[in-house]
């Protein structure tokens, strides 16, 4: 279910973009406020809240004792799932994960799995037999736009602020928990195209009114990890070179955003 | 409860936490704290982290669920998935639909809903993160995010539980208690008309014990009941001195 | 989705109860007629039909032998589930347990559970390993009001039925099957309020008019084990306390005709 | 058909409960059983226990499956949890929602559905204890519930089965005979116009020994059928003596 | 949902039953065109793909490695399952296997396990530990009529086609893959009873206007192991004597172009 | 990019299935053989089998996702069970509902939706045999048979992915490429207006990657094109030849 914005609403937004100007006077490749607080969930392994504007976004972690896929016998598992709740917006409804929450949860994934964030080698316990199993939550709870952003920002931190409960699954003596693995910093920037403008960050009311959207993830290495093209309307390739360039800065920032709210810089 | 291991509850007259026998943890509530829903709440109650959000009144769907002479009150009590030690499977299980039901019918008597014929107003409660009594938890952020939506209403609830520990009757049971105690009994009580809408007990209690655990509840839910008004008080006093900025920038 | 009565009938049942009066002639805290028929299902561990009035309920155990939780692994585990089949109502739909089914089987759950009926400590085979998984299933098939009570009698009857099948699982010798032990003997009375009149056992047409429900669980020591309000009404505090004085009278009768239909003592 | 394992199930002519090759199990069945439902019917069938219920004419709900012209007979064949050895999860499997179709179209035969058009008729079959031959006796009780609920129809359908035991075709098999035997064959048989309504067979036989077990079948169908007319009769007589005993007090 | 036809295409397909015509010239037991194409899915362990006309059915085969049922611990484990996909057919949806497909399903898996196909003794790897599990599944992509006698060929073909694949398991060296043990070739023939008059092999408009089908699965003695009189018409018994003798030579013929696909004669 | 076993890739600047770094697998396309569907197409790719069926336009069920301005492409992108080799288990799972997504968005810029409010143009995507690439063929797949089916469309959509093995960037990851490879970048591609209405990435690729594996994409989608424009031109050739081949005979 598409949101409906007004005609007059609509005509407002779109000449606004095209004078170069957005709702809340920021830049077009500028994001909103951001604030990231970890570890204020205690039961979760690891947690983070992320406020990008008014979206309001949880990450927890919890990691589990399980099997190895066959075909990865030495290697952890890593599951992430978004969950939608009808709390977020009046056109999220109850139930399980529909096409949009599912989008969420695998674009965020790749980033993280395709980004090797976590080394899973070292997850391992017994070969074949005994790995760590991460669960990743997204739980939304204020929907105002851009959440793949708010959730890859609200991952990253929460992986960093991971603590693996090793003593409590008696594979460690009390107190030696460690810290979850990280072997690289990646966070995604979503792009919107508006017409013939793109912007950083689109808050709802732009994202009502966008054609397409463009999530690229980089790690501290300006690599490429993921990419996902979405809504109905379409990227010329030029605008997709832009979009990584510009990718690069704000990526940057934004990653020394989360190492530092976490505080954790041995990674 | 859930098991009889021994566990030491009470040590030298006071509860592993230090608290009172009819001492309650403490409670934060926050009003107006999402943009989204027309109302909302966050609490915080001993190590409990709950936000409760109202929509509404809204055309209910599906419409065979419409009342045609008064608003249906539609609860959802929900636990995030990293809110418990043992990762909660998203979903509805059979105690959330139990509990959702629960404060659905604890709400309703409250809210004039003869106003909103064939509308429902939703509520939502999210556990963030648990601790022993989230069900009180919910259905008291609940009604502040009914009132911070501007629903009309008779009065706010207020909830809260007691219980037993090695044989002591004790107030607003906390998670060890809960897990190794001997009885529960949440209420959700009516302030102004004096009303339970809210009970259930589950343990084991005499009819004396019942009585003591009952006075000790409807003291406390007193005292949340200002905590409450204060928490609404307080959004409304930020909202005013939000609108004399604006006038006296104007 | 709730019954629905004519302005006419529901007026005439308000008279009638403002007088003190019932339907059927009954007393306010008076049953209708109890039948209980334990033992009539072969391939149940333990069954019991109950007909209280018109409702017609059948309560059946099975039990297999499984895993115990981690955390209790010296205790059997106990379920209990309930389908309110179409069958029984035109109300009734077919498909997963409602609200309504949950809460009975929670409800009635509850009393065993919390009431020490089955003393789980028995149903360990095996320390953490193999223990008895007790399912007991309610099945209503005429509902005419109060199934809680029905509900709560039939499952106390079929417990007191219930041979373990010890030799079944090889965990015995043939004919070593022996009774599931048994603690306490709960059964719950359930009281209706209408406007200002509280009731006992109400049937159909009383529910659909009611404003509120408590039901009371009991031991045979007179202790509460369970309690549950329901319905959208109130009660205030003294009123609780005098269904729970009634209580005691009532089901000491409904717990003795419960133990002499099994006619089980040795409990 | 479930196994080969070598079981004796004949000795000395005769099965091993005692029976003939070509005699039914007891059956009783009683009509009217139920308050709720508009008609119902109980029936035993040697260890069988299963209740049928009817429901309607009634408003077809979803609206985009009723039919313009007639009335949808729609069937629901259920097992009770506790109704076999190893308890059935609740909810339909593969197996009953092949059987409700079967007892569905098997009964939509003898209903005159057109006089009620975009209406539904619900038969619901519960299996309260389970034992060899559900399907016949859900389909034999469900025929009786739709005639005490004063549906018009122009006939009864009357159900059993046979089937082949160490080469021999017998009547009705029992629950070991069904477990160890060789084939199984169900029918629904409309009396009055000699027509099959269901037709299942699985196992192994040759075209002479279909042939022996459909005529050993029809004539029990004949047989359940009297036992059905029989049901509804004493149901009838029983209505008609209470309605003299009440003018007699007036 | 059933597909509805106008009355006059009605009338016209009665008129021409009475007059012992078919729509496209066929005899009344005269088969469409059989076209059958064994091994066409590399990832299955077999696989046959079924024209009758314009229906399309695909049915493959997979094996894997399992537990036996514990009242069977010496044989293995099938288990058919069909789809009947919306891109078959304007009535089907989405979701999971509605009366339809569940019927069709268990149909043609009667014949295949009451007529003893497999010899799924030999299926046995380790009694009471490991069995082999076979999982067949029908994809149908065109429905034009007679599913049943598609999906019953399809499976004996694909059956036919099948390699267990014990190399891949670790349970035997490569290349020592061997073909699926086959004790039987059971084909169903499908009649449609249209009025009185009976047919084969009827395509969409004739099941569309049908008032009962019967499927009768012979296997290679002529000795019926499945029969399912289905939709809501009824047959007379002679009619069902008639269509098993008539199902004698129309099995005979099928199976041999069945297995002349295969090309597999040592069963 | 599955694992990082050490899988040699790449030998003698050829591909282990002997292809160049920007070389297509065989792709072969059918329109229009299904009866039943509106319009179809069959595609072999490689070692791919993949059928695509529309039907349409056709009115939206359920109501309440009707657009009152143009037609919804609802495309549903489906495994068969033994389509992989460790059998899929059937019905939607994550990936394939995030691929239905993508290739809904992806054809409904190409589609005149506004021709043809509340409507509902299904497109139907069935693996019959996967091996890498699926969303590829069936995204090109789908839009023959959208044009098959005489829906009126601004162009076709082409799609193909490239990717990185052993830091060599390469066209058309075939499966052990897929599984062993260190990056996977799927486009769809329409050629008409050179716009990208499906793109995704997942593994490691610098800017100039990027930019290599791009510029291959979009050649070979501009080949893969030629391709789906044959298959139409066949089926209408096809056509023509029947109708004269009729008229000849008339």
């Amino acid at each position: 279910m598409k949101e409906i914005l007004s005609r007059i609403t609509k005509d407002y937004l779109y000449r606004l973009v095209k004078e170069g100007k957005r709702l809340d006077g920021r830049g077009m490749y500028e994001y909103r406020d951001i604030n990231i607080d970890a570890g204020e969930i205690d039961p979760a392994e690891g947690s983070a809240r992320v406020k990008l504007g008014d979206t309001d976004v949880y990450v927890g972690t919890k990691m589990d004792v399980g099997e190895p896929y066959p075909d990865t016998p030495d290697t952890g598992v890593l599951t992430t799932a978004a969950e939608l709740i009808p709390m977020a917006s009046p056109k999220y409804e109850s139930g399980p994960p529909g096409e949009d929450a599912t989008e969420l949860a695998r674009v965020v994934d790749r980033g993280v799995r395709e980004g090797d964030v976590v080394d899973t080698t070292k997850l391992c316990i017994e070969e074949g037999e005994k790995v760590w199993i991460l669960f990743i939550d997204i739980h939304v709870l204020d929907y105002d736009g851009n959440l793949f952003d708010a959730a890859g920002m609200g991952i990253m931190a929460a992986l960093l602020d991971t603590m693996v409960p090793a003593s409590r699954f008696d594979e460690a003596d009390e107190d030696e928990d460690y810290p979850l693995p990280i072997e690289h910093i990646v966070v995604p920037a979503t792009f919107t195209k508006i017409k013939d403008q793109i912007l950083l960050d689109s808050q709802l009311e732009e994202e009502k009114i966008a054609d397409a959207r463009l999530t690229v993830s980089l790690n501290e290495n300006d690599e490429i990890v993921a990419m996902q093209k979405g809504l109905r309307g379409v990227f010329d390739y030029e605008s997709t070179k832009e979009c990584i360039r510009k990718a690069k800065d704000i990526c940057s920032e934004t990653r020394d955003k989360v190492v530092d709210e976490v505080g954790r810089e041995n990674i | 409860m859930g098991s009889n291991k021994d566990i030491e509850l009470i040590k030298d007259g006071k509860r592993i936490d230090g608290r009172d026998f009819d001492e309650l943890r403490e409670i934060k509530i926050k009003a107006g704290v999402l943009k989204r829903a027309d109302g909302s709440a966050y609490l915080e109650w001993g190590k409990n982290k709950v936000m409760a959000a109202v929509y509404g009144p809204r055309e209910m769907h599906p419409r065979h669920a419409q009342e045609t002479t008064k608003a249906v009150v539609r609860a959802r009590y929900n636990m995030a998935a990293f809110s418990v030690p043992d990762r909660k499977r998203p979903g509805p299980d059979r105690r959330s639909i139990e509990i959702s039901k629960l404060i659905s019918e604890a709400l309703e008597k409250v809210v004039f809903t003869e106003k909103y014929p064939r509308s429902v107003i939703d509520v939502f409660v999210e556990v963030l993160q648990a601790s022993a009594g989230t069900r009180c938890c919910g259905l008291t952020a609940a009604s502040v995010a009914l009132a911070d939506a501007g629903i009309p209403m008779s009065d706010l609830v207020a909830s809260c539980a007691s219980g037993k520990i090695e044989g002591q009757v004790v107030l607003d049971l906390g998670k060890n208690e809960d897990n190794y105690g001997q009885a529960d009994l949440p209420i959700g009580y009516i302030p102004r008309s004096d009303e339970l809408c809210l009970l259930q007990m589950d343990g084991n209690l005499s009819e004396d014990e019942y009585e003591e655990a009952m006075d000790m509840s409807i003291e406390a839910c007193k005292e949340i009941y200002e905590i409450q008004k204060e928490a609404l008080r307080e959004k409304y006093s930020t909202e005013l001195q939000a609108e004399k900025l604006n006038e006296e920038e104007m």
